[in-house]
């Protein structure tokens, strides 16, 4: 049995030029701008937040139910409401200055033109200290899904927000593809930063008293723990295709399930769903992966990063 | 509804005492003084389910006194199961308070109280601040059967009139409450009300008919419970006060609506402003 | 509350040209050939056993683990273990003739002309009722998994398979793809009888402790609860695209699972993992829709096949 | 190992008795005649999850008498931790007996039983069964640390001599079994053993260097146990009488094992014969 002294060990990482204390950051969409779960949590122990997807024009979002649990997981269907890109910088991303994190703003489109132009006005904010961009979005039937499964949108989505933006430049892919290396290329060849790896997963139920689908938009997005087997495989697929830093995301929600994703290839993590069940668990994430340095011996959290992944392409 | 000023935080409580005072219908109180302290009539908290892997549930404080906080559950389903066997001694997280809460003072001095099922776990402490403030309450209580009128007697035992309803005819009137309600229901002041959607469509409909003011407790599955994945959304109304000032609807969208999101703007809300 | 009258109602349906007396097969690779659960379960009262997929050459299978647990669902990596076509003709087959239920074979290939090929030599035999192309499988790496992920490819081992055989033809497909129906719309195209929807889905686990993937094959498919939000989608948007008839799969636990399936456009189901859970699963799932019939006042099962789903293309 | 002729079923039990010798291992008695008739040395049962969806645990039989069956778990995850918790008067499913068990007459009168942790639960039954026969029984038995050497008392009860071994040298050897193994393992005319994976391979080494026969009881994932998945493969030489007869190996595949189903060919295997 060796015995390693017990140092606080660094979790601080890089995705591209985005720097984070921790290596934790929170799922779009499942953490608002972060305030709302600022009675329940120290925000200054998260790496940071993704804030929700915020689109062009307003939308009022998909008809309820928009949130049907099920085994081990989520489905969701909430239709990206958001005020819009104007109200969202009128009223909302002031405030975003008051976190003691990165913020990292989500853009949402439905066009190549969107991806542009709500990256060029969010990403000029000083608050705003990167861009995510979702082409994955699973709940805007027949609209949204399209650029992330399509290596050719994908690409050119990235490149328009790419032209709008020297900041770091997430792309956020879905699992919903036979290859979803092509699509990583893709996003690589048109200049993206960095990958969220992965979207949730189309899905649905079906509420048998009713004979009606359980959702208002009919399908859904599966996340937490049930997809986590499914995310966890596209970030070592991802991180075998393209040498850009990988966000893992899907099902984490202990120190365990975080060390998956980084011995994949991630870079860092994002949590969602786990929130719904424990508002602490990014925390406890971050306590246990220092408990688990520290008894393997390691220093840093990125020297674990691809650990595992003999096909990692990646730097640490 | 204006929000309510409480202070929502993680309480890390320890059961005290479970009741099962009828089948499926289990009250399980907890050793929770702070939390004891700030919860206000109609609000709920998210209970941490101790084997992980499923969202927080929500649940209404039932009885508040000192120290304590209970709650009745229901079992439908695979959390409120695991709920329903906890073992007093059984350390259980939960969040909160949250929500608006009811806004008793808005309901004036002859109040009609609607539940349908575990809603009454909801009108409880609301009762009894309307008492406090000597109101007059009639409480109108449906169920499936008589076993699952839990908890009638704490009302009566505050001075409410009390009109039972049960689908089977098993105890008081044979079917919907809200049909003696619908007979009585414009005698009252304001309504107040919890339970299953249907029912608080047809008390909504009664109260919009009659021109009496209900609030309406409503229920939806949630996710966060803290107004950050708007996944609990009803229309509402635009005009109304309660609506999330974000999001106006989509361009090119001719809506008389918004979604707001019953956990932050709710979970109580005017029925004649709802959209449903 | 309307009072319906108790009988028993009728459970038989039919897939394709099969006719089952309970909707219920057990999932191909999850059930031996019946015998090995004829202790727990009588045979009798299920509709039928999928075979345990078969090639032309026997194959040693993938290296161990093979199995890992994972949430509310498992991840296997069997690599299609069978001792090939010959050997099993010659040993096995006869005692699939004692089954008191269906029985349908399973053909796996590498090579168009390897479905063709055991399907012929397969389907000869009396003893088996019908004939399920495997054309999904995603732990033969590089290997099998483009069958179904290809629609040409799809489309030519169907054709082949079909040209072998009379007995109805069920093609298995994969959910690892971008759109699930145009693979489907490929086998109707080549003649298959039926659609089986839908294999496991592809995923991964890694070992924290050892730093390195818990199968032995590195990836593997995901079965069981996690995954039945995915596959129900999948038969929802099948059952929209072909008139096919569908055998409906994908964590399948209980009666009201079941009846998800069904109500989104599958005539039969099948039942795989929720075996290893209790083998008394789906004698305890048929005892489950008889019920719901009896409430719901439905006298045949039939008549729920699609009833959720107004785009479902099908017959009843 | 001959594959012994018992009749596997499904078994509807009650827990009767729950000890927790240690942390974190638990005794969970079971009401369960049947069962308790049928069961050999070193066979193993699969329990049901009273909470459904994950695959049901294999467990081995840790005693056995009259009406009784016993198993002791070591919680290491979620359905373990299920298991442990289940309160006396509890329900819990479990099909079985299953799997070869060990061949105690092929293991002679003179047997060293190796038992790594958890491994334990199945040498108990081999002991009695070799003592009955009057065999010359030494226990080696090594743990992480004392309070995990669970239940050496009744294997010296029975008159087998007892070696212990902890990781942390707070009882007996300070170090692997397996190191006083080697040194008196030779004197053995047999070795039988069970518990985690080095461990086996090393009693493998050391009975394969020393010219001992040795029956191992393995250990891996289960989804079936019953022999219809194939998922718990080991690979065996060819020319085992486990070797199931089918398959044969791939075409242009030149190996000289095949795979073996530890669920059914095993869970025991003759050490030599073992191909990993
Ligand atoms: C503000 C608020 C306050 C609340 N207060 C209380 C309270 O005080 N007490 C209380 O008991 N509850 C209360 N609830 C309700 C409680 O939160 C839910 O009952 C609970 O979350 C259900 O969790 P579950 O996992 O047990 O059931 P779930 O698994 O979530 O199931 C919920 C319901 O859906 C049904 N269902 C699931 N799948 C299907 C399908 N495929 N087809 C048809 N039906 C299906 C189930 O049968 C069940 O009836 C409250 C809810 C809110 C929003
Ligand atoms: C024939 C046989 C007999 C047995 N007899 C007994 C017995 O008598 N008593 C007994 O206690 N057990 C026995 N076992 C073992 C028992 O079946 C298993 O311990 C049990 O199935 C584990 O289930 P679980 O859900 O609790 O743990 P699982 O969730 O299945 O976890 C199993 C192990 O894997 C580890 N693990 C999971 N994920 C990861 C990861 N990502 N990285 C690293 N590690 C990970 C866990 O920490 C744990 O140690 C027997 C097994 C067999 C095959
Ligand atoms: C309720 C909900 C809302 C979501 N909204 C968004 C969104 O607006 N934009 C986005 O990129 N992803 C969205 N997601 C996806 C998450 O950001 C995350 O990628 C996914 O849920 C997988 O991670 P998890 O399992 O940890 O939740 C949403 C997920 C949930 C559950
Ligand atoms: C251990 C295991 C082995 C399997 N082997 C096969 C196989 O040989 N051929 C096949 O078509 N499907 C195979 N499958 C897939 C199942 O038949 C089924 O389609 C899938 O598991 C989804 O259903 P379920 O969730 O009910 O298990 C296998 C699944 C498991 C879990
Ligand atoms: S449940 Fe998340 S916003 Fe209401
Ligand atoms: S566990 Fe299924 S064959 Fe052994």
């Amino acid at each position: 049995m060796v015995t390693t002294p017990r140092i606080t060990p660094d979790l601080s990482t890089n995705v591209g030029a985005l720097r984070l204390a921790f290596p934790t950051l929170m799922a779009s969409g499942c953490y608002g701008s972060g305030e709302e779960y600022a009675p329940f949590v120290d925000l200054a122990r998260i790496g940071g937040v993704v804030l929700k997807s915020v689109t062009r024009f307003p939308r009022l979002g998909n008809d309820a139910p928009r949130l049907v649990p099920v085994a081990s997981g989520l489905l969701n269907a909430i239709g990206l409401q958001n005020p819009g890109i104007d109200a969202y910088l009128e009223r909302d991303v002031a405030k975003f200055a008051e976190r003691p994190c990165a913020v990292v703003g989500s853009v949402a489109g439905f066009s190549v033109d969107d991806y542009g132009y709500v990256t060029e006005r969010l990403a000029a904010r000083d608050e705003i200290d990167a861009i995510e961009l979702n082409i994955s979005c699973p709940n805007v039937a027949h609209e949204g899904e399209t650029f992330a499964c399509d290596a050719a949108l994908a690409e050119r989505a990235t490149r328009a927000a790419r032209q709008a933006t020297t900041k770091p430049l997430i792309v956020k892919l879905s699992p919903n593809v036979t290859d979803i290396t092509e699509i990583a290329r893709a996003v690589e060849a048109a200049g993206g930063d960095a990958l969220a790896v992965v979207n949730t997963v189309r899905g649905m139920a079906i509420d048998v008293e009713r004979r009606a689908p359980m959702l208002g938009n009919v399908t859904g997005g599966l996340s937490g723990a049930a997809m986590r087997p499914i995310a966890l495989l596209a970030v070592w697929e991802v991180a075998a295709a393209v040498r850009l830093p990988i966000v893992g995301q899907g099902g984490i929600e202990t120190a365990r399930d975080a060390l998956e994703f980084l011995l994949a290839g991630a870079s860092a993590v994002s949590i969602g769903t786990a929130n719904f069940t424990d508002p602490r668990a990014p925390v406890a994430i971050c306590d246990g992966l220092s408990t688990y340095l520290n008894e393997h011996g390691y220093a840093a959290l990125r020297d674990l990063v691809g650990a595992a992944n003999p096909t990692f392409l990646g730097t640490r | 509804m204006p929000a309510l000023l409480t202070s929502p935080a993680v309480h890390t409580t320890v059961v005290s005492e479970r009741r099962e005072p009828a089948s499926g219908i289990v009250i399980v109180g907890l050793r929770a003084p702070d939390l004891a302290g700030a919860v206000r009539p109609g609000q709920f908290v998210m209970v941490v389910p101790p084997g992980g892997e499923r969202c927080a549930t929500a649940l209404a404080p039932y009885e508040c006194d000192g120290e304590r906080v209970s709650l009745m559950i229901v079992v439908v389903g695979s959390r409120t199961r695991e709920l329903a066997t906890l073992a007093p001694g059984s350390a259980l997280t939960v969040f909160g308070p949250l929500g608006n809460g009811f806004d008793a003072a808005a309901l004036g001095d002859d109040v009609g109280l609607v539940a349908g099922g575990v809603g009454i776990a909801s009108l409880l402490l609301l009762a009894r601040a309307l008492r406090e403030r000597e109101a007059s309450v009639r409480l109108y209580y449906g169920a499936r059967t008589a076993a699952a009128l839990v908890g009638a007697e704490a009302f009566a035992a505050l001075g409410c009139a009390v009109t039972l309803a049960t689908d089977d005819g098993s105890c008081g009137y044979r079917g919907f409450v809200t049909e003696p309600l619908a007979r009585k229901g414009g005698e009252h002041g304001a309504l107040a009300a919890c339970g299953p959607s249907p029912m608080l469509r047809a008390v909504g409909r009664i109260a919009v008919a009659g021109g009496v003011p209900a609030q309406l407790s409503l229920e939806e599955a949630f996710a966060c419970g803290v107004g950050a994945c708007w996944g609990c959304a009803v229309p509402l109304g635009r005009e109304s006060a309660q609506a999330p000032a974000f999001p106006a609807p989509s361009f090119g969208e001719r809506r008389d609506y918004v979604h707001a999101r019953i956990c932050t703007e709710g979970p109580v809300f005017w029925a004649h402003e709802l959209r449903w």
